[in-house]
């Protein structure tokens, strides 16, 4: 560099840097009445609590309970495995419950939070049952292993709705297990209904890319399809659905409600009804005998924290009660579903 | 970019300072005590210039004269530290090629610039574009070429790219441009140099038709005396950035020309000691090569270097003796004869090999080719000797290898030198680029030298360099040929050539014109053969 | 069936086409533009935050996304034109900037926005900005050929020397190029935000504004090329989706968005191995000082 | 078509710590400017005092042991990744492919971990030397380009970094994927093929960083080869007319700076995460270049600039935890890394002419 200019420069540099401070440090903050009783809860998600469809699941849930515990939360979004462990540590300086919203987060979760006793910790987990020395004793575990069930419901409306016996399934990575797993359950909930019904698929490879899904969904439309299972985690595949005047049924969230002619429903994963047990918990201090037995909280249909809560408009009546017989039969157990690896 | 062309037009136009030839001050461009100094040379010392209209006016001069920093000062490329430019009597300012072009002066440079992947048309009509509403008018412009064309027989293809036309023809597209531009004072600096014989007959033909009808003048750079009898009405000697004279074409001959053009001031040589000869250390048979241009400018070139003697390679710049370095060198492949180092036959091998038989080498091109500008004067100091004992050493290691630099040794190594040369530079640490040409010329020779070379190629060594450090260099030079070094000398300076050279070979478009011992001719002899006056078929040199 | 699917594929072409002409203009007039997926992401952030504050209109947030990617080239060309700095470092330089300065903003300074409005007519189920597109490589194509400005790029790029002594403001040529061209960008990531996605996410980008970046130099700095490029490559991402739903699986969905990247190493190096001009700007990259 | 990067090279005796202090204080003072002026803008938009998050940023950076730590953690991809970036700079080859690089060595060395197996000890040292071959072959493909037929390095090793991050997507999508969950990533590697922490989470990896500056150092300084290459950056003509060959020594450089590249993957296998899964590279071989530029090209100066950008990743990283993203980090080193280009041509901008040396 130059010497000489860069001395010239120095100064004015300097000078409008300490201004900026001091004018930035002079604006008081907003007076945050310190409130003791509040629980404070630390929420690490991927994406963002207000975007999406995954997040928002989670999100949601901490919001609806938000009244109830009082809780002051802290959303540490958009989080990459890269920067995870740095930020467990920060978050559990400063508060009292650390929530994890998937399972790609429990290696740092077993790695920080033996050395956060007193904080604890909820780890969402969507693979399969683990078991109670799988996670340290802190870490409650809130399991959707049973997700396939609800696929295979949703298969079955969906069967119920299709007119051209034709269904389409947009993946969005091909690899993992359960993401396989959803697939091959909503088509043979599709067959349970309807031997000769056809199912496509498309493997997107990413979590987001609106360019690629609509262009999916479209060629599914093209292709007959009338009913599209879409596991991204945008919208942009309802909207293209909206445009082909096809139904779609998005996984995650529940936003039936933007789209009620075309959405038929979505396939929600309810977080909050494991999640109130466990703050439940925190707050009467009855944490360690709680985890002592319930080390994992599966989620299911039964208590409908796997559920499609609201229907689309196109929806008619014997489907829905259909839909009902058929989720007291998956509960008893009338219907087994098999555990599909492989599509 | 298009507020010139208004001005452009009431030029060529009918309001009053148009009407040129008719006036009876018929110089359309006067140029007075024009002065430019460059750090360390004076390039124009108060040079007056005047041009008629209508007529072919040479300026001749060797290279370093003066001619392109005039030329160029006309043009706008440089701002005169004194002087005036008066075009039709009205003093105007020129600050850029714009100025220049809108006042109707066009300069055609040694090399051209032509936008590459673009036809000729538009080539021709690029900054000066006839339009039809948003568009390129090029129905019109065509016309108006090809109407050029016919006029001063210009014959070239409006389609064809300039990548698949010859050298000839793409400085025809070039006049044709400076044409288009409306030029009224065409500038060519040395145009003959890069063409055919052919082609030559065919500029001059084209130059006289174009000045014919008076609504053209051209100033004709050129250091080739047949050249400018022939082309010119009057011609203009310049010498060392002085005016020496000017005279109609007409009245002189070649032998009066060469003397104005060379001189004739004695300056006081360097006392040449006689030194034994030794055998043939650098032997060029029969050297045949091609330049970038894909010309064949190195016709046959046979010569040898003796052990202890200078042979110094008269000529002016573009006659050959550029690509004959890089041929020695081995930076450009020969497409015949051979070069013996030694006795050992080294055509066409890479230049580490070259050097590692005792090659140096003093580039032409200091900054592109002899320094390394960003890295310290030690490291540009070792380069070539890095391998070797003592810059490079084991280090810890305990078995033999050359992978270490000794830093310790660099540095002293340079301190030495720098203080033997006398370089300007307060340590060995100093960046190169931050040194003075005459510095970095000092710094190419410490380092050519401090290796013990046995043959040196010196390429214009101290052109473009102050009196104090030509002196020095020059020294070095004899110095080295006392200790029985052979130097192989290129210089466009003939008294640097007549003062060092044993044996003086006079380069002329690609071949030896003659070989002479230095005492058995003159300096005008050489002069007038350089500049091709005299055509003497040279001795069968083996 | 067949026009049908076509369209759905032609849908998305803006995107890659309006991101790749940009860089391309900028390139002819011999600057790299290395910013253009930073340049896209803020041209998605910019977009929905025009939506947002400037009433709910998406052609002024497409307008509002064209002029930022304006004011965005209008740095870029002062730091490598005016002040000569090494084109590739400032290039990274804004990517970093613009990439985070979009994510950044769209976090601190919006509430999470859902565009419901659609575009205006449409011709053919596609809508205007498709023709837009198709009509600005037209008119680059005219511009370039049968234009004195078009020639002015060219020159400027190819010799500015001779720009330069032809009396052509060469810095004033770069300087424009590269501001329209980033315009450009900015425009193509607003579309992506405001009418593929209908909203914001982060990393939507999702590197296709590099893959514009392969296809100018796969379309060797010619108008048709890239404009050809571009549609191949939509086409190539159409046709992969339709030959999963016929369960042919031809090349890993992974593969497809950094096809054309492959695609430029091996023109390139073909055409380096035949000797071959690539058709690169002579001066791309290489600042013009008159000396 | 081929260009010299300007590339600022030592200066061995011109009062380097003057230098250094005064390039630091420019650095710092920009440093300062740049974050005061985003953090106002986000304590106006988020209602936060500007104090508060100052205070968070310092203390989630360098606030104690255990986030220096971190930090220091944080600094070793980055340190590797510039470190082999330089050599090919100050050899005058644009070697931005840093981030395929890196994934190269990641995928290399993960493939070694979990497909074979060896001893441990075998299976690292071959996984180290994998990830180094990988990554220069990767890097040194470019390198012949360039060097045999005159490719524009920067584009092909620019198209290099997106083809080696599809390349990893692919393998944890799909052959390679664990097969649990809903994300793509590998099974983690056998515990014995791990390399120990220093005290976690700062891994024995960041000695073989610090090894490697040394080793860079007397490269690039010391040794004849490190001479010839710096030759060769400042005047490719000047070293072949000097016997250099040129192609070959484009090569090796390439080779030796894409193999370092490919080590900090390694590194971020086998000392960080135990697996490959995505976004593993995290960027760090986009912020080594400006690290490289940061640090001057100066092998003795890069730990403190990859050190500089490691402060600021963490420091915007303890923010997220206010609901700021970390976007600002790529922001924040965006501006630094042009800013300190600029000082050649401030002097302009204040009005005085600038010196064109």
């Amino acid at each position: 560099m130059e010497q000489n200019d860069l001395r010239k420069w120095l100064v004015p540099i300097i000078f409008a840097a300490i201004i900026l401070t001091a004018a930035s440090i002079w604006m008081k903050p907003k007076p945050t009445e310190p409130e003791e009783e509040s629980l404070k809860i630390g929420v690490v998600m991927w994406g963002h609590h207000d975007e999406g469809l995954w997040d928002p699941a989670a999100a949601n849930a901490v919001l609806r309970l938000e009244e109830k515990y009082d809780l002051e939360i802290t959303w540490a979004e958009e989080i990459v495995l890269t920067e995870l462990e740095s930020l467990l540590e920060t978050l559990a300086d400063t508060n009292d419950v650390v929530y994890l919203t998937t399972d790609e987060f429990e290696e740092a979760c077993k790695t920080v939070a033996p050395k956060y006793s007193d904080v604890y910790w909820v780890q969402q987990y969507e693979s399969k049952e683990i078991s109670p020395d799988h996670f340290p004793d802190n870490v409650v575990v809130m399991n959707a292993y049973q997700a396939n069930e609800l696929s295979f419901w949703a298969g079955a409306i969906a069967a119920k709705i299709t007119k051209t016996d034709k269904l389409g399934i947009v993946q969005a990575i091909p690899g993992p297990r359960d993401t396989r797993i959803m697939s091959a359950a909503f088509r043979s909930g599709a067959q349970h209904v309807n031997e000769d019904i056809e199912t496509f698929r498309v493997v997107i490879g990413g979590y987001v890319d609106p360019i690629k899904t609509r262009d999916s969904v479209a060629s599914l439309a093209e292709a007959g399809c009338d009913v599209v299972f879409v596991g991204m985690d945008d919208e942009s595949g309802t909207l293209e659905a909206k445009e082909r005047g096809i139904y779609s049924i998005q996984e995650y969230t529940d936003i039936a409600s933007q789209y009620p002619d075309t959405i038929i429903g979505c396939t929600s994963w309810v977080w909050d009804v494991s999640l109130d047990r466990i703050l439940d918990a925190i707050v009467n201090d009855r944490f360690d005998t709680f985890r002592a037995e319930h080390h994992e909280i599966p989620l299911t249909l039964e208590d409908r924290s796997l559920d499609i809560p609201t229907f689309g408009n196109m929806v008619p009546d014997d489907v829905k009660e259909f839909a009902e017989d058929l989720r007291e039969q998956i509960i008893e157990g009338a219907v087994e579903i098999l555990m599909i690896e492989e599509w | 970019m298009r507020e010139s062309e208004p001005e452009q037009r009431t030029w060529s136009g009918e309001t009053p300072s148009g009407t040129v030839d008719t006036t009876e001050n018929e110089n359309i461009l006067e140029m007075r005590n024009i002065a430019k100094a460059f750090p360390g040379v004076v390039a124009n010392d108060h040079i007056d210039f005047d041009l008629r209209a209508g007529e072919i006016h040479s300026i001749l001069g060797e290279n370093g004269a003066g001619k392109t920093t005039l030329m160029n000062i006309l043009y706008g490329l440089y701002r005169m530290d004194e002087g005036e430019i008066l075009i039709n009597g009205k003093q105007v300012s020129i600050e850029s090629p714009r100025d220049a072009v809108s006042l109707g002066i066009s300069m055609i440079h040694q090399f051209f610039t032509l936008v590459p992947g673009l036809p000729v048309i538009e080539n021709v009509i690029l900054g000066q574009e006839p339009t039809k509403g948003p568009f390129l008018d090029l129905k019109r412009a065509e016309k108006e070429v090809l109407e050029l064309e016919g006029r001063f027989n210009l014959e070239v293809d409006l389609q064809a790219k300039p990548e698949q036309l010859t050298v000839g023809q793409k400085q025809k597209v070039e006049i044709l441009k400076a044409l288009y531009q409306g030029a009224k004072i065409l500038v060519m600096d040395e145009p003959t140099s890069v063409l055919m014989p052919h082609e030559k007959e065919e500029l001059m033909k084209t130059l006289r038709q174009m000045t014919a009808e008076g609504a053209l003048s051209i100033i004709f750079i050129t250091h080739k005396l047949p050249e400018a009898i022939a082309a010119s009405d009057r011609i203009t000697i310049l010498r060392k950035g002085r005016k020496v004279d000017t005279v109609e074409a007409g009245k002189v001959n070649q032998k009066t020309l060469a003397r104005k053009m060379v001189g004739r001031e004695v300056l006081f040589r360097i006392a040449k000691s006689e030194t034994e000869k030794g055998g043939k250390a650098l032997e060029v048979r029969g050297l045949k090569a091609i330049d970038d241009t894909g010309k064949q400018t190195l016709k046959g070139v046979s010569l040898y270097v003796l052990e202890g003697e200078i042979l110094g390679i008269a000529g002016v710049s573009g006659n050959g003796q550029e690509e004959l370095v890089d041929v020695i060198m081995g930076l450009r492949p020969a497409t015949a004869g051979e070069v013996l180092v030694k006795g050992r036959d080294t055509t066409n091998s890479s230049p580490g090999k070259i050097r590692g038989l005792g090659v140096g080498y003093i580039p032409e091109d200091r900054l592109g080719r002899g320094i390394l500008s960003d890295m310290s004067l030690g490291e540009n100091l070792v380069l070539g000797a890095h391998k070797k004992r003592p810059f490079a050493h084991r280090w810890l290691l305990p078995f033999e290898n050359r992978w270490f630099t000794n830093q310790d040794q660099i540095h002293d190594h340079a301190d030495s030198l720098i203080v033997e040369y006398g370089i300007d530079a307060p340590s060995p640490g100093k960046r190169a680029r931050k040194l003075s040409g005459g510095n970095i010329q000092k710094l190419i020779l410490a380092r050519e030298f401090s290796m013990d070379f046995n043959i040196l190629i010196a390429d214009k060594p101290t052109s473009g360099l102050d009196v104090g450090s030509q002196e020095h260099i020059r020294r070095k030079l004899l110095e080295e040929r006392e200790r029985g070094k052979a130097i192989l000398l290129i210089s466009e300076d003939l008294d640097e050539i007549t003062m060092m050279s044993d044996r003086i070979a006079v380069m002329y478009e690609g071949r030896i014109v003659s070989i002479v011992p230095v005492e058995e001719t003159t300096k005008e002899e050489i002069g007038k053969m350089i500049t091709g006056a005299t055509r003497k078929e040279h001795p069968a040199v083996a | 069936m067949i026009p049908e699917a076509i369209i759905s594929i032609l849908s998305f072409f803006p995107v890659i086409g309006l991101a790749a002409l940009g860089g391309f203009l900028s390139q002819k007039s011999g600057v790299w533009n290395l910013a253009l997926e930073g340049m896209m992401a803020f041209g998605t952030f910019s977009g929905v935050f025009a939506y947002h504050y400037l009433g709910q209109s998406i052609w002024i947030s497409l307008l509002f996304g064209f002029c930022t990617g304006f004011l965005w080239g209008i740095l870029l060309s002062v730091l490598c034109v005016r002040f000569s700095l090494d084109q590739i470092v400032v290039g990274f330089g804004l990517w970093f900037i613009t990439e985070g300065m979009a994510g950044y903003l769209y976090y601190t300074v919006l509430p999470s926005v859902r565009i419901t409005k659609t575009m205006g007519p449409r011709i053919l189920s596609l809508d205007p900005i498709f023709y837009l597109t198709l009509l600005s490589f037209a008119l680059l194509y005219v511009v370039m050929r049968y234009t004195k400005q078009g020639l002015a790029v060219v020159a400027t790029g190819e010799n500015p020397k001779a720009a330069d002594a032809a009396g052509i403001n060469v810095h004033r040529v770069r300087f424009v190029c590269t501001a329209l061209g980033s315009a450009f960008v900015g425009l193509a990531g607003s579309y992506l935000s405001l009418v593929i996605l209908q909203g914001f996410t982060y990393k939507m980008v999702a590197g296709y504004g590099w893959t514009a970046f392969a296809l100018i130099l796969f379309g060797r700095w010619t108008t048709p090329g890239i404009l050809f490029g571009s549609l191949f490559f939509t086409f190539l991402v159409g046709i992969q989706t339709r030959m999963q739903v016929a369960g042919i699986q031809f090349i890993p969905p992974e593969f497809v968005v950094v096809l054309p990247h492959i695609g430029v190493i091996l023109a390139l190096s073909l055409a380096g191995a035949v000797g071959k001009k690539a058709g690169m700007p002579a001066t791309l990259g290489v600042h013009y000082e008159r000396e | 078509m081929k260009w010299d990067p300007k590339l600022n090279p030592d200066e061995q005796q011109t009062r380097p710590l003057k230098d250094l202090i005064r390039s630091s204080l420019f650095i710092a003072a920009t440093l300062l400017l740049t974050v005061s002026m985003i953090f106002f803008v986000s304590s106006l938009s988020l209602g936060l005092g500007f104090a508060e998050i100052l205070g968070l940023f310092l203390s989630s950076s360098i606030g104690s042991f255990h986030s220096v730590l971190r930090t220091l953690a944080r600094t070793t991809p980055i340190l590797m990744s510039t470190l082999g970036l330089l050599v090919a700079f100050r050899s005058g080859v644009w070697n931005i492919g840093g981030e395929g690089q890196i994934v190269v060595g990641v995928v290399a060395t993960t493939g070694i971990c979990l497909f074979l197996d060896l001893p441990p000890f075998l299976t690292v040292l071959l996984a180290l030397i994998a990830s180094f071959l990988a990554g220069g072959a990767y890097a040194a493909l470019a390198g012949f380009l360039r060097a045999k037929w005159d490719v524009n390095e920067v584009v092909v090793t620019m198209m290099q970094n997106f083809i080696a991050l599809a390349l990893l997507q692919y393998l944890i999508d799909g052959p390679w994927n664990w097969g649990v969950g809903l994300y793509p990533r590998t099974a983690m590697i056998p515990l014995e093929t791990r390399l120990p922490f220093i005290i976690s989470p700062l891994n024995s990896v960041f000695l073989i960083a610090l090894i490697l500056v040394y080793a860079i150092h007397v490269l690039l300084n010391k040794t004849v080869l490190g001479y010839e290459m710096r030759v060769m950056g400042d005047n490719q003509k000047v070293a072949f007319i000097h016997g250099i060959d040129t192609t070959f020594l484009t090569m090796l450089a390439m080779l030796v700076s894409g193999g370092i590249c490919g080590l900090a993957g390694s590194g971020l296998v086998l000392g960080h995460f135990f697996r490959a899964q995505a976004g593993i590279s995290g960027n760090y071989g986009f912020y080594a270049i400006a690290a490289a530029f940061i640090a001057g090209n100066r092998a003795a100066l890069v730990p403190l600039s990859s050190l500089l950008i490691a402060f600021i990743y963490e420091g915007t990283l303890g923010l997220t935890a206010l609901g700021l993203p970390h976007r600002l980090c790529e922001a924040i080193v965006g501006v630094i890394f042009i800013v300190v280009l600029l000082p050649k041509e401030l002097g302009w901008l204040m009005g005085g002419q600038k010196d064109d040396t």
